[in-house]
């Protein structure tokens, strides 16, 4: 062990909150490391040594550890490998594991040997929409584009399949806090005791926030003692909820907040039964927003060196994880906070070269521990420039001028390895803003701060602008006792700690620096200081312009570093205050989060349910093959036990099962067509409205065939409805509009006609349903029933019985959608399995066959019944040949717009029926109807194939389906379809659309 | 095709659920044993009862000797017999198969004041039992399980795992599901699943 | 998410809801038939406003109520729900000088 | 205008880029416009520099409430196609394509237009056969269309799943190679800056706020910056085209959705085309920068905020799984909402108001942005003209009365639907 800690040259020998006795093997760019437990990817690099660790976006220049937390613009490395690679992760959110593997990216050959540099020395080539102005030319932007979008991207993606699992969970509460700073915890400890029910989400494996990286002590003991004595207290409550490693990444309306708990990401993998990330959805009634805020850079040349980090970030390192970040550190600050972290390095043995404060006066409390610690302090300066390639070995620092737009003394260089930056704090009002929020710009802590309230989510805390500790314990307190008040709970109490604090000494804005070179606003985009000047000598001012242009903020770190100092730095260029400049919207997510809890456990077979028939056992085990109805599924064909699926033994079994119906019997699944039950005193009325035709005479045990439309006139569906009792309907839909009808029908009722005593009610999975089919089916049906007698007479054509089979209770219509003499059997679904096999078996004597979906297709284009190709939503009851259903004796729905002129017009596409002259033809349904197919583009369209059948067993030849324009019809016989996608062109004869048996004397016999 | 046996005596009324059930125990199951029980509730008689008449209703009640829950979300009833608010004017009877509920309806009241649906085969039902049972709840919706929003004789019609369901909450941790028959085998496979983490025992 | 309070089983995500559309649209008697006009401005027309929106929600998941919902297009905040006779607009000015 | 090109960019970078000048100019507005665009989005623009190059009129302004270019212009997935199966929108769309083909040096700025394919996967037999149709149709009416199968589509495509554990196979696609992506901020500047350089007024941070009229004619628009008096005025402000109307007592056949749209974070190339799934609303491409563009379905209610909520984005990304199950552990970075103008069969409205001198340009649902030339062409026309172009002569308002719907869908008059 203590071999492994002489390697982590960086870590110091106490303190921080990592623990010595669990040392973790982990591997970057495929060389061995070691680090702790607590650490991160980022802290245990920074252990070892190492500086470089990836290129960036554009110039590939080299890059190192920028900050300690998810706002990281520079450390992105690929985790893990195989089908569990992640691009594009922050190495400083990453927890260390055993056996992590990381690489760096955007780099080739390697992190050393970038070939790509070439770009840092093209840059004054690649300004900001240099892209825009060139590559307009032949060969045109798709050739330039292979190269460019190769340079661009930063990690791979992958191609497999992600092994783990993810879930969802819904929650509600009180009061949801969001962030387990001192702010959060404060509030939580409050709106706890009142007894609201609180969730406190962090997204860090441990409640404390800042205070993890800080050497703040609360009543005279270190920090960390409070947030324990807290986190005890809030595990107790039972109306407490703590979930660590939880991001909220988005505020959405009517207050809920989405949350992806991090479940197994600190393992190497899930556990047994373990997802790896879980989304939440959080319902909560008030909202305490205590996010805290981002440290800022400053821009300044050369500002985006290995070496060079935010001060904050240097000083979480020596704190939290006991790692000097380097050796020897320049310090760059226009605030009070470059001093705390003077103080911690100095503390921990890092050589403190100087404090650069760009400010002109030095806060006073400081002076004591700066003799102290022998700092220099050097006011009214500023950080030129920095050298070092692969990682900084020394800064330039010079005086900046009154106004501040020049250096007034000689520049001089020291030596350093780290440079520790504070451009002030901006507090994190993302999520306040999802809510609805704007931002308003505060001049004495320069940043925006949530404005007005929106929704019921308050900030409280750094999160709004107070940057004292003392005030952040106390607004938490505060905020959550107003919550609880407004929730009609008894207010708490809670003694807030004492701090070690120094009051704060204003921040004086310095955005950038005067000065030649390289300055970087946005370190993982690479836009520079000169690019922002550019866009706004272009015109591209305002500050969505300016973010699309120079794709300022833009990258995976959303701008969480940059997006200010470019504003600013755009506000000076206009010289306009900041605040008339605005701010971009920010979007969620807050952090990028991952595809796979989104989708949660809805992948693979589970994306959407599938919905079976009571049949599908047997179907399944009889060999048929399925086919999707929306989310049915539906047998399309049976194969027999030798036959392996094939498209001819395909053709073979649909026309076996065509033939066995024709000419004997067969049996169809039909239970996926949507039935609907009818009833109350007005039943007939509401029917009349519903469909175009009448149904006020329909007789007790009869059923009739309708059609709906819908209001502008055109078809919905279609449909039997029988009458089964005085004021008791039972109404058959098509498969696909089943939830649509009944929906239609409940509007109608519930809103624009209240007054009609009808109740609607869906039944379709209550029955399984079945289509005996054939000129056998009678005898079939009479062995089923050898009580009753179902002759013609008894039992006509659009006859409905109530009847008995074998015990089972059972609706049997005579209705037929194959042009047979059918009955359509409906059972108690939990019998459906049972009767479909006595049918079977009681059928053999006649041959019987089940039936698929294809064959049911095809017997019903013979005969001309129109389904869903022909129903497609932009057909009129004319069209399809059923104007005779549209009653003049009454309105219905959709009557007083079905007669507009463009749906009266006489060209409008008919239905026809289609045969090829040469009886052998196979036209797709698809093709396109012309007079000559010779023609050349754009060719007139005098219609389409609608449905075809490749062969109509019963007649010998193929048929089709299609709509040709009324003026055609009248004129000509002959027409062609052509399908320039298949390259054919076929003459076809047009017909009747009924193909089989037009009388109808097979299904009324 | 398997052997069937006509005889009425043996009729089998088969279950949506009858190709998917395996028994046993499952998941992350413990030493403490699993945190879940789950089965199937089968054959059940369930009547979907409509009235706009408080009259009516109040003789159907005396008739069945059972009270209607008036309040919205709510059920009355016991093991035997569950009655469950539907949505206006509307109750869903659910009883042990008996077969004679309809009837017993039927005859003693007009078709044109009391409106029966039979949905007995139309549903699958799955009792959820367990201290757990609450947590897998909350992975598929958005509705409030606490107790003290959703406690015993409480029930919702609400969107669970993407299915329209229907949840009775018989007692503090136990739970009956119904939703679509055609469903039922995907939303077995669904509860197995997000239950899995818990450890459970299919009965 | 947006919560809408069903007026019979209480908050539900929206989820549990189809969205119908606006509920300010008076369906014209059938029996007029000379109103063409009408019939036009009620199956197309649109006053689609930036700001309050009366409109319906069928709890398909639910009760399978239609539930009118007055709610800001804007913020897509909503501020009542009732049943489909009920006139949110005019009971929210009430309220308003209620209060 | 100072030509862009790649001598002007490395003359300029010897000037530490000092010397460029502004795209476009930031004019006071004048008194009195011969025609007065309201909305400077990529419609508003474009027309604006139709009117101007192809018609000759230069007294022209587009006012804009925001900046140029922020509404749906700047909030698309940049798809461009025009794989329409009636009449009225192919040719119309057609057009449109042929001038994005010519756009980038028309403009003289790179829109970055770049034909890689989209694809409309098919997952039935009904499907395929839909597809068939309009693949068809767009052939014959000389439209770029091929119907692949599965075995072609797992060649161009091998990151969708061809596996066995999928709900719904892939059975073929339809796919137009001409069809593809533009950056879509380029097009709203290369247009402003084309139409500065010929005289137009582009406005911005002007909103209207209401206008006079003068028997059946608007004679004066009223905007935070002033009135100005107009000679015709045409709207071209999408999802806000009910607002603008109700300022005028229009009633129009659109509602306002929003439809949202997110961005996975920068990758190697991995998907070369746009692809869209067709058992679920869902379809993607891969940016220049390497963000993959996540689309799908509209958020179903009435809305004029420029956001939406994550159950449609939970939708789209289980679909987006469904198609390319290895897109899980990738990360999304932004997502946002733009407001369309959604109309009531689903394609644009395009023509003559009954207002004399106003003319319409909206109801473009969610394919504004591939129209976004075509759609100044002709509005261009029909403003400079009095009447509509060939092209736009089906799109018309009246269409709705007279039963002479554009539906490609069939999904009638709700507008969610479509």
């Amino acid at each position: 062990m203590f071999r492994f800690q002489s390697r982590q040259q960086q870590r110091l020998d106490d303190g921080g909150q990592i623990n010595r006795l669990a040392p973790i093997n982990f591997t970057f760019d495929g060389k061995k490391f070691i680090g702790f437990d607590g650490d991160t990817l980022a802290s245990a690099l920074l252990a070892n040594g190492v500086r470089l660790v990836g290129r960036s976006f554009k110039y590939h220049r080299p890059r190192g550890i920028y900050s300690a937390g998810i706002e990281e613009p520079n450390a992105l490395v690929a985790l893990r490998s195989g089908d569990r690679h992640e691009p594009n992760t922050r190495a400083t959110a990453i927890e260390l594991f055993p056996g992590l593997e990381a690489k760096s990216q955007n780099r080739w050959p390697n992190l050393l040997l970038d070939y790509l540099q070439i770009n840092n020395l093209l840059s004054p080539f690649l300004s900001a929409g240099f892209y825009y102005k060139t590559f307009m030319g032949l060969p045109g932007w798709h050739f330039y584009e292979y190269f460019i979008r190769k340079a661009a991207g930063m990690g791979d993606g992958t191609k497999f399949k992600d092994p783990d699992k993810y879930d969802k969970k819904h929650v509600h509460c009180d009061i949801l806090i969001v962030g387990g700073g001192p702010t959060g915890i404060s509030a939580a400890v409050t709106a706890g005791r009142a007894g609201a029910r609180v969730i406190l989400v962090d997204n860090h494996p441990k409640l404390g926030g800042q205070l993890n990286g800080e050497r703040y002590f609360l009543d005279k003991k270190p920090a960390h003692h409070w947030v324990e004595r807290c986190v005890e207290e809030l595990d107790g409550l039972e109306n407490v909820t703590i979930a660590t490693r939880t991001s909220a990444f988005g505020y959405y309306d009517s207050d809920v907040v989405n949350a992806i708990e991090s479940v197994s990401d600190h393992l190497p993998e899930p556990l047994d039964y373990q997802c790896r990330q879980r989304l939440w959805q959080i319902r909560a009634k008030k909202v305490i927003l205590a996010t805290g805020a981002t440290e800022r850079p400053i821009v300044f040349s050369n500002n985006d060196r290995p070496g060079i980090m935010l001060a904050s970030a240097a000083r979480r390192y020596v704190n939290q994880y006991a790692v000097k970040p380097g050796k020897k550190a320049v310090i760059f600050t226009n605030n009070d906070d470059g001093y705390k972290t003077a103080f911690d390095l100095a503390r921990s043995g890092v050589e403190v070269v100087a404090v650069v404060d760009s400010r002109k006066n030095i806060p006073e409390h400081f002076e004591k521990e700066l003799n102290e610690k022998d700092i220099e302090v050097i006011a009214s300066s500023v950080v030129i420039d920095t050298y070092g390639y692969f990682g900084l070995n020394s800064v330039k620092i010079g005086t900046l001028s009154h106004d501040g737009k020049t250096i007034e003394s000689n520049p001089y260089i020291v030596s350093a390895d780290l440079l520790a930056v504070s451009g002030g704090w901006s507090p994190n009002v993302h999520l306040y803003c999802h809510s609805g929020g704007e931002p308003v710009y505060n001049d004495s802590i320069e940043a925006f701060v949530p404005g007005e309230l929106s929704q019921n989510g308050h900030s409280a805390g750094a999160s709004r602008g107070s940057f004292s500790l003392t005030d952040c314990l106390q607004e938490g307190h505060n905020i959550a006792n107003t919550m609880a008040k407004a929730l009609n709970l008894e207010v708490a109490e809670q003694i807030i700690p004492e701090t070690n604090e120094n009051t704060i000494v204003p921040i004086e804005a310095l955005w950038r620096v005067p000065g030649k070179g390289k300055k970087f606003v946005d370190l993982q985009d690479d836009v520079t200081e000169s690019d922002i000047t550019l866009a706004h000598r272009e015109g591209y001012v305002s500050v969505e312009h300016l973010k699309r242009y120079t794709t300022l903020g833009m990258g995976t770190d959303q701008g969480k570093t940059s997006n200010l100092n470019g504003q600013a730095i755009m506000a000076q260029e206009k010289s306009e205050p900041i605040e008339k400049i605005g701010t971009t919207t920010f979007r969620p997510p807050y952090t990028p989060i991952a595809l796979g809890p989104l989708a949660g456990r809805d992948i693979g077979l589970s994306y959407k349910h599938t919905r079976r028939s009571a049949m599908h056992n047997w179907h399944k085990q009889n060999g048929a093959i399925f086919v999707e109805a929306g989310q049915w599924l539906r047998p399309q064909y049976y194969l027999n036990e030798m036959e392996q699926p094939s498209k001819e033994n395909m053709d073979k079994a649909i026309s076996r099962e065509v033939q066995t119906v024709r000419t004997s019997v067969g049996l169809v699944d039909v239970s996926t067509l949507g039935k609907i039950d009818i009833q109350g005193k007005d039943s007939a009325e509401f029917l009349n409205r519903v469909y175009t035709n009448g149904w006020t005479k329909l007789p007790i045990g009869k059923a009739r065939y309708g059609i709906m439309l819908r209001e502008d006139g055109l078809v919905f569906d279609d449909g039997t409805t029988s009458r089964l009792d005085e004021f008791h309907y039972f109404m058959t839909t098509t498969t696909s509009n089943a939830a649509a009808v009944l929906s239609h029908m409940e509007y109608y009722l519930q809103v624009q006609w209240p007054e009609l005593d009808v109740r609607v009610t869906s039944v379709t999975e209550q029955w399984a349903a079945m289509a005996l089919a054939g000129p056998k089916s009678r005898n079939v049906l009479s062995k089923l029933l050898p009580t009753i007698n179902v002759d013609n007479e008894s039992f006509p054509f659009m006859g409905v019985r109530e009847v008995d089979i074998e015990g089972v209770p059972a609706r049997i219509f005579r209705i037929s959608f194959s042009g047979e003499l059918s009955y359509e059997i409906n059972v108690p679904a939990d019998f459906g399995e049972f009767i479909w096999q006595r049918i079977l078996e009681v059928g053999k004597a006649h041959s019987i066959r089940p039936y698929g979906t294809e064959a049911m297709g095809i017997m019903r284009i013979e005969k001309g019944h129109v389904a869903g190709p022909e129903l497609d939503g932009r057909t009129t009851a004319a069209d399809l040949g059923l104007q005779k259903l549209l009653s003049t004796k009454k309105d219905f729905i959709g009557s007083k717009m079905m007669d507009r002129e463009g749906l009266k017009d006489k060209n409008r596409p008919r239905l026809v029926g289609l045969v090829p002259v040469d009886k052998k033809s196979r036209v797709k349904s698809g093709a396109i109807l012309v007079k000559d197919p010779t023609l050349a583009p754009p060719v007139p369209k005098l219609g389409h194939v609608s449905s075809s059948a490749y062969l109509s067993p019963t007649l010998g030849h193929p048929i089709s389906l299609g709509f040709v324009s009324g003026d055609i019809i009248e004129t000509t016989k002959k027409i062609w379809a052509v399908s320039p996608l298949h390259n054919e062109n076929h003459e076809l004869e047009i017909t009747d659309p009924v193909f089989y048996d037009q009388k109808s004397e097979r299904l009324h016999d | 095709m398997t052997e069937v046996n006509t005889s009425k005596n043996s009729l089998r009324r088969q279950s949506g659920l009858a190709h998917v059930i395996n028994y046993g125990q499952f998941g992350n199951v413990t030493l403490n044993g699993p945190s879940l029980f789950i089965c199937e509730r089968h054959p059940l008689t369930i009547l979907q009862l409509d009235t706009n008449k408080s009259k009516t209703l109040t003789d159907i009640s005396n008739l069945l000797n059972a009270e209607f829950p008036h309040t919205t979300n709510t059920c009355k009833g016991d093991d035997e017999r569950r009655i469950i608010w539907l949505g206006p004017n509307r109750w869903l009877i659910v009883e042990p198969e008996h077969g004679c509920l309809q009837t017993l309806i039927k005859n003693e009241f007009n078709s044109s004041e009391v409106f029966l649906t039979d949905l007995s085969h139309g549903k699958s039902t799955v009792r959820l039992r367990g201290r757990k049972a609450r947590d897998v709840l909350m992975k598929g919706s958005g509705i409030d399980w606490h107790l003290n929003s959703f406690g015993a004789d409480y029930c919702a019609h609400t969107k669970l795992f993407d299915l329209a369901a229907t949840v009775d909450c018989r007692d503090i941790d136990v739970f009956d599901i119904y939703i679509a028959r055609g469903f039922a085998e995907d939303f077995w496979g669904t509860l197995m699943d997000a239950a899995a983490e818990f450890g459970y025992q299919v009965d | 998410m947006l919560i809408i309070n069903c007026p019979l089983c209480g908050p539900r995500d929206h989820a549990e809801f189809t969205y119908v559309g606006d509920a300010t649209k008076n369906r014209p008697e059938n029996g007029d038939s000379s109103n063409d006009h009408a019939w036009y401005d009620f199956v197309y027309l649109r006053d689609n406003p930036k700001g309050l929106h009366e409109e319906l929600w069928q709890h398909s998941f639910g009760c399978r109520c239609f539930v009118k919902v007055l709610r800001n297009t804007l913020t897509h905040e909503i501020i009542a729900t009732g049943m489909p006779k009920d006139n949110l607009i005019l009971k929210e000015k009430g309220l308003e000088l209620s209060v | 205008m100072a030509k862009y090109s790649i001598f002007n960019i490395i003359k300029n970078a010897f000037n530490e880029d000092k010397n460029w000048a502004r795209a476009w100019r930031d004019p006071e507005p004048k008194k009195s416009y011969d025609v007065i665009i309201i909305g400077a989005g990529g419609h508003g623009l474009a027309s604006a520099f139709y009117l101007a190059k192809n018609h000759g009129i230069r007294n022209i302004a587009v006012l804009e409430k925001g900046y140029l270019g922020g509404g749906n212009t700047g909030r698309n997935t940049t798809i461009v196609r025009s794989n329409y199966m009636l009449d009225e929108n192919a040719h119309f769309y057609e057009k449109s394509l042929q001038l994005w083909e010519q756009l980038s040096s028309e403009l003289n700025y790179n829109v970055m237009f770049s034909q890689r394919g989209v694809l409309n996967l098919a997952h039935t037999d009904s499907q395929i056969d839909a597809i068939t149709r309009r693949g068809n149709t767009m052939r014959l009416n000389g439209i770029d269309a091929e119907l692949l199968d599965e075995k072609q589509i797992r060649k161009l495509m091998p990151y969708l799943d061809f596996s066995n554990d999928v709900r719904f196979p892939i059975k073929g696609g339809l796919l137009q190679r001409r069809g593809g992506t533009a950056r879509h901020d380029a097009v709203a500047w290369g247009l402003a800056r084309a139409a500065d350089s010929l005289g137009v007024d582009i406005i911005q941070n002007c909103e209207v706020i209401g206008f006079e009229e003068t028997g059946n004619k608007i004679t004066v628009v009223k905007t935070s910056r002033g009135n100005f008096n107009c000679g015709k005025v045409g709207f071209a402000v999408a999802g806000n085209t009910g607002h603008l109307a109700s300022l005028i007592n229009l009633k129009l056949p659109i509602e306002s959705h929003v439809l949202q749209a997110f961005v996975s974070e920068p990758l190697k190339p991995m998907i070369d085309h746009v692809v869209t799934f067709g058992a679920g609303h869902f379809y993607i491409s891969q940016s220049d920068k390497g963000g993959l563009v996540f689309g799908g379905d509209i958020d179903m209610y009435n809305s004029y905020a420029q956001k939406g909520n994550l159950p449609l984005i939970e939708e789209v990304v289980t679909a987006g799984l469904a198609m390319i199950p290895s897109l899980s552990r990738l990360r999304i970075t932004r997502h946002w909402g733009g407001v369309m103008d959604m109309s009531m069969d689903g394609s644009p409205i395009i023509g003559k108001s009954p207002i004399d001198n106003l003319y319409l340009n909206c109801g473009w649902c969610y394919g504004g942005f591939k129209a976004t030339p075509g759609s100044g062409w002709v509005f261009a026309h029909t403003i400079a003209n009095d009447e509509p172009h060939r092209l736009n002569k089906g799109l018309n308002l009246e269409r709705f009365k007279k039963g002479r719907m554009v539906d490609e869908r069939g999904a009638g008059p709700f507008p969610n639907r479509h």
